[in-house]
């Protein structure tokens, strides 16, 4: 089976809606250049109609995807930093997100914003190294951040068809990830569905995005002395609910591993619906950025802040 | 064409005075910003435009939306909160918007629609339509930099967009001249947008301005900008009738108050038609404001109908 | 003693620190003719260099008020409406949050964001009713949302002298809270430090903001039934984890009442830090906005949308 | 001074191709968007600033902080992220400050600094001082509203702060008649600011520009626009090395490039006193990248000081 890298899959999704739907366009900065590699080859193959470079204006351009689903458009937009997020926060969760129940559902806002690098970049610092989709999940954004290529194509063609705005992050150290696949297999994933990546029965690991495979790197490593479930929710609004309940009533404790930051952040949010729902055998554990966090520079500084096997390890020994 | 212009400048101040009205008595919740004085150029610019074209409008935008042709006890029941208003009562005055004629909503954030604007009439043209976009929006919104990067996109790419600015003078309290530097057309101009002064008092300059900027844009030859001159009669928001905020004197607002654009349509029409027309109006309101208040409210248990497009 | 309502507070709290220090200074929207009520009076009273009238650039004037505070002023800024932050989201948590730790503490960033009127202003409909202080703890940007008049004042205080960037909301709800108050009393508050705003002994109900009042008014309509305790954080962050967790070791049950987003919100983090500290007696409960709330604009629709004293009744009977 | 300026616009050149080399070979990570070819904008701007002015700088920072004084050995070490740094190895190629010498940070945020540096001057004189900012953009920064915002600012409030936009003829990959309408420098005027084109080539000539406009800023006239012409010679971030990215043709690098700023600056120069600068900056990186290379790593347990001012 050939290989196909999370990176490809992306761009194999746009190429494929695209091709489907003559409502879909892309726009975003460098995008005809690919200089993310995540559109190569669309410009060519789709003409300037329908892959827009834009200039240094987000917050307009932003808007302007909202103005053309307003009209029957499917824009996705790429952000080349996360950061960017941040300077559209009003235009997606003010505008795109409110514009249906505002108008009494006379409208809907399809659009679709994908940053393709969230998280540490490596060498990008502060300004650069955010990885906001606990953001967007606390306004009631649609927001996947998923972890393989299977799940980048089938959720990114998933967020293009869905008919409100969606989030779609792809982290950065998840963007080499390549998995033998077959491509006829691909297909749209749905959106608020988990998958147990790995199946066990002493605590379950809540992970996301590049963080499933570190869980699954500290599961391996531990398989001799604790059996541990990995969950992978893919979807982090709307939660599968039902599949982290299913699965941490199973095992009994809970341990979420989460590249953004503590308070309030995705790990909060799994900690308060166990506690809601289920009755734990230990306390459970979150393993996140700290709160507040800046990422520093310096590369070990980098990659202290942000949560690991090492403290992965650490964290489920402690428990068991 | 005229007795169109005056009926709808009529119609907005007559709708503007009644829900000013509602507002006192408590029918209304949160009140308005009325556009009492504006009414010249939402009359003008919507005369201008075609069935296929689009509209965005602002938090002081019952004018416009009326203007469009919207059904004024729709309208009104919108404002009162009822389910047989536009939005369902979801949206109130600020967010009035009736897709099915092309309004895509007020919008309660300043600067923000100028964008949503020009992405609906560049896709409309994608689609290979001829529709148009008119945007308004006030001198106070000429300071938010998301509109300003609003101008660089409709100009780059040609879009068909008529950016329409109501100079009233103020953004709340704020004075034009403490606000913007430079002047008004000059920043569109700047942008490579062909931009001009109309006097906004006037439906008839303002039908003329449009149309001349409405043909360009079919044309294929891009935006262009109006700055329409006006006065805003009444308070920046019916919150200013219950406080005290002197940021004008009152020659000034007699001044500003001596061109109005009711009278100024008005004087165009014989003593009977006016008449006839303003006979028109008040029925039509009073039937209105009848079926809005007898409008039943929504249900609380769907307050959160349409957060989604379907199930979540 | 006179009655000192939570407007008049900030007002007092902010014509003291312009009066105190010279490096103070407020800025905003219509601040000068007091639009809010907030600034009343300050205008004739330090004139124009120190109360700052800006034109509708939010971004430029939040940056503006950064670069201030970088050469050593303390700027206060007023924001007329809560979605204004979201309009100014990378501003304050990529710009103003990060310079501290970006130039290894060469800087301090001592800026005060008040929103005076966050939540539902009643009949102001979807774009101007957000409630956004969970996104701010989120980041790590110091947030406090204070209930009374006194915390108000000396909130206020606190947040223009610390050498932090800080989000003040002021819940449009609580502006009209009036207390009997010995003016000389009025002191700073420290941030991260929560008070029992009611003591008991069955249940903690955590609330901020306006909802301490409706807390306070629920558990005296339950008082024959059960003994709940108010715990008001103030802060949202800092979080004073002490004292909640002190609250909740003793009453072994927690409700959070919370005017934001249920997702990833401030009630997700209270749930989370219990769940890691606390062993309770019953399920923790959140009464929260639901998932994703748009305030819609009919009265009852709008107020079915947040939490209130009736929800928060029920599930303390529920509990009980 | 045009051995002065020779002498910077030689220093940044060398200490680019030097920071590229150890990209190369992974002293430093994440890479740099490189200045060279730019030189000659930091170097006059910065002559023609007084002690107790400030600037802020961008992604393309190296050059203005350079320029303003800092030492190379900490700029490099910074890069390196080492504690020695200029940061503390916190901020990186990105983020570098010396705020004891008036730099309050580059940004890595395109458009971002303009309103900081307005705020910063703004408050600089409130405080009695006589100081000015000159903050540096790209040309894709213009269509930014957020600097779009800060024009207005400084306009407004006749702020003493220097707009210097560095027009390289790109953002990343798109070219400036594609992404700005209008033109640069009428968009600045626009706001009521004067504005000028220079040869951004010519340290010189761009010396003479600014310190007309820092003149005018400290006699309480307001903001000055300068629009610098000029070209980048490398990447616009070191990634390019690796990817191919087909954005520019070969004539036109050529072009660009048989403009150079160090030549320019360098044929003012005796070949005797050049060779002297030369010597002196090349023995000046020498230094600076051994002290650099040689120091310490900062300790991961102490990731998150500075993240607050004080104890949280
Ligand atoms: C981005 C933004 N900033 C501030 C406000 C609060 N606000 C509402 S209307 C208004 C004044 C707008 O002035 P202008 O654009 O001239 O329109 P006018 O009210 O005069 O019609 C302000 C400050 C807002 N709604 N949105
Ligand atoms: C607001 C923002 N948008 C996009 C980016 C990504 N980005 C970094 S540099 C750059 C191009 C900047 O072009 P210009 O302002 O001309 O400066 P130059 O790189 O040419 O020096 C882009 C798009 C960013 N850092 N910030
Ligand atoms: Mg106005
Ligand atoms: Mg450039």
């Amino acid at each position: 089976m050939p290989k196909l890298s999370y990176l490809k899959a992306l761009n194999r999704a746009l190429a494929d809606e695209l091709e489907r739907d003559p409502a879909v366009f892309v726009l975003g900065e460098d995008i005809r250049a690919a200089a993310s590699n995540v559109t190569a080859g669309l410009h060519a193959r789709f003409g300037s109609d329908r892959v827009l470079d834009t200039p240094l204006s987000e917050q307009a351009f932003t808007n302007f995807a909202t103005g053309a689903a307003l009209v029957g458009m499917r824009p996705v937009i790429e952000f080349q930093i996360p950061s960017l997020l941040f300077l559209v926060f009003e235009q997606i969760a003010n505008q795109a997100h409110k514009f249906s129940l505002m108008t009494g559902g006379q409208c809907k806002v399809p659009v679709t914003y994908v940053v393709p690098g969230s998280g540490s970049r490596t060498g990008w610092a502060g300004q650069h190294s955010d990885h906001p989709y606990s953001l967007f999940a606390h306004v009631g954004v649609k927001t996947v951040v998923p972890a393989t290529p299977a799940d980048a194509y089938g959720l990114l063609v998933t967020a293009i068809r869905d008919d409100d705005p969606v989030v779609f992050f792809a982290p950065s150290a998840a963007l080499g990830v390549r998995d033998d696949l077959d491509f006829a297999a691909l297909a749209p994933v749905p959106l608020g569905v988990g998958r147990v990546a790995r199946a066990g029965d002493d605590v379950t690991v809540v992970a996301l995005g590049h963080l499933v495979h570190d869980a699954l790197a500290v599961a391996d490593e531990l398989a001799q002395r604790m059996s541990v479930e990995v969950f992978d929710p893919r979807t982090v609004y709307p939660l599968d609910v039902d599949g982290l309940i299913a699965s941490v009533q199973k095992t009994g404790r809970l341990v979420v591993i989460d590249d953004s930051n503590r308070t309030s952040g995705f790990a909060a949010e799994v900690l308060a619906v166990v506690a809601e729902h289920c009755t734990l055998t230990a306390p459970p554990r979150r393993v996140t950025r700290p709160d507040g966090a800046v990422l520093p520079f310096a590369l070990a500084l980098d990659r202290a802040v942000q949560p690991g096997r090492e403290q992965l390890l650490t964290t489920l020994l402690e428990m068991s | 064409m005229s007795t169109d212009l005056y009926r709808t400048v009529r119609l907005i101040r007559r709708f503007e005075e009644r829900a000013i009205e509602f507002v006192r008595s408590g029918e209304i919740v949160g009140g308005i910003h009325p556009y009492v004085g504006q009414e010249g150029i939402a009359a003008g610019v919507c005369a201008a435009l075609g069935p296929d074209d689009v509209i965005t409008s602002t938090h002081r935008g019952h004018g416009h939306v009326l203007a469009r042709g919207a059904n004024p006890a729709r309208l009104m029941a919108e404002l009162m909160g009822r389910e047989s208003g536009l939005n369902k009562g979801r949206g109130g005055s600020m967010h009035a918007a009736d897709f099915s004629l092309g309004i895509l909503g007020a919008n309660a954030i300043v600067g923000a629609a100028g964008s949503i604007a020009t992405g609906a009439a560049w896709a409309l043209r994608q689609q290979g339509k001829d529709s148009v976009a008119a945007t308004f929006f006030g001198d106070g919104a000429m300071n938010e930099g998301m509109l300003l990067e609003a101008f660089n996109l409709a100009a780059l790419w040609q879009v068909p967009v008529v950016f329409v600015c109501e100079n009233n003078g103020y953004a709340t309290t704020m004075p034009v001249a403490s606000a913007v530097a430079g002047s008004i057309t000059g920043r569109a101009r700047a942008f490579g947008i062909p931009a001009f002064t109309v006097d906004g008092q006037d439906p008839e300059k303002v039908l003329e301005a449009t149309s001349t900027a409405v043909a360009r844009a079919r044309a294929g030859k891009g935006p262009t900008f109006l700055e329409c001159t006006t006065y805003r009669f009444d308070a920046h928001h019916t919150f200013e009738h219950r406080t005290r905020l002197t940021y004008r004197s009152t020659e000034e607002i007699t001044t500003g108050r001596s061109r109005c654009p009711v009278e100024i349509q008005g004087a165009r029409l014989t003593a009977a038609d006016r008449a006839a027309v303003d006979a028109e109006v008040e029925s039509l309101l009073e039937a209105a404001a009848g079926i809005a208040l007898g409008s039943a409210h929504p249900d609380p248990a769907a307050a959160l109908s349409y957060l989604y497009a379907g199930e979540i």
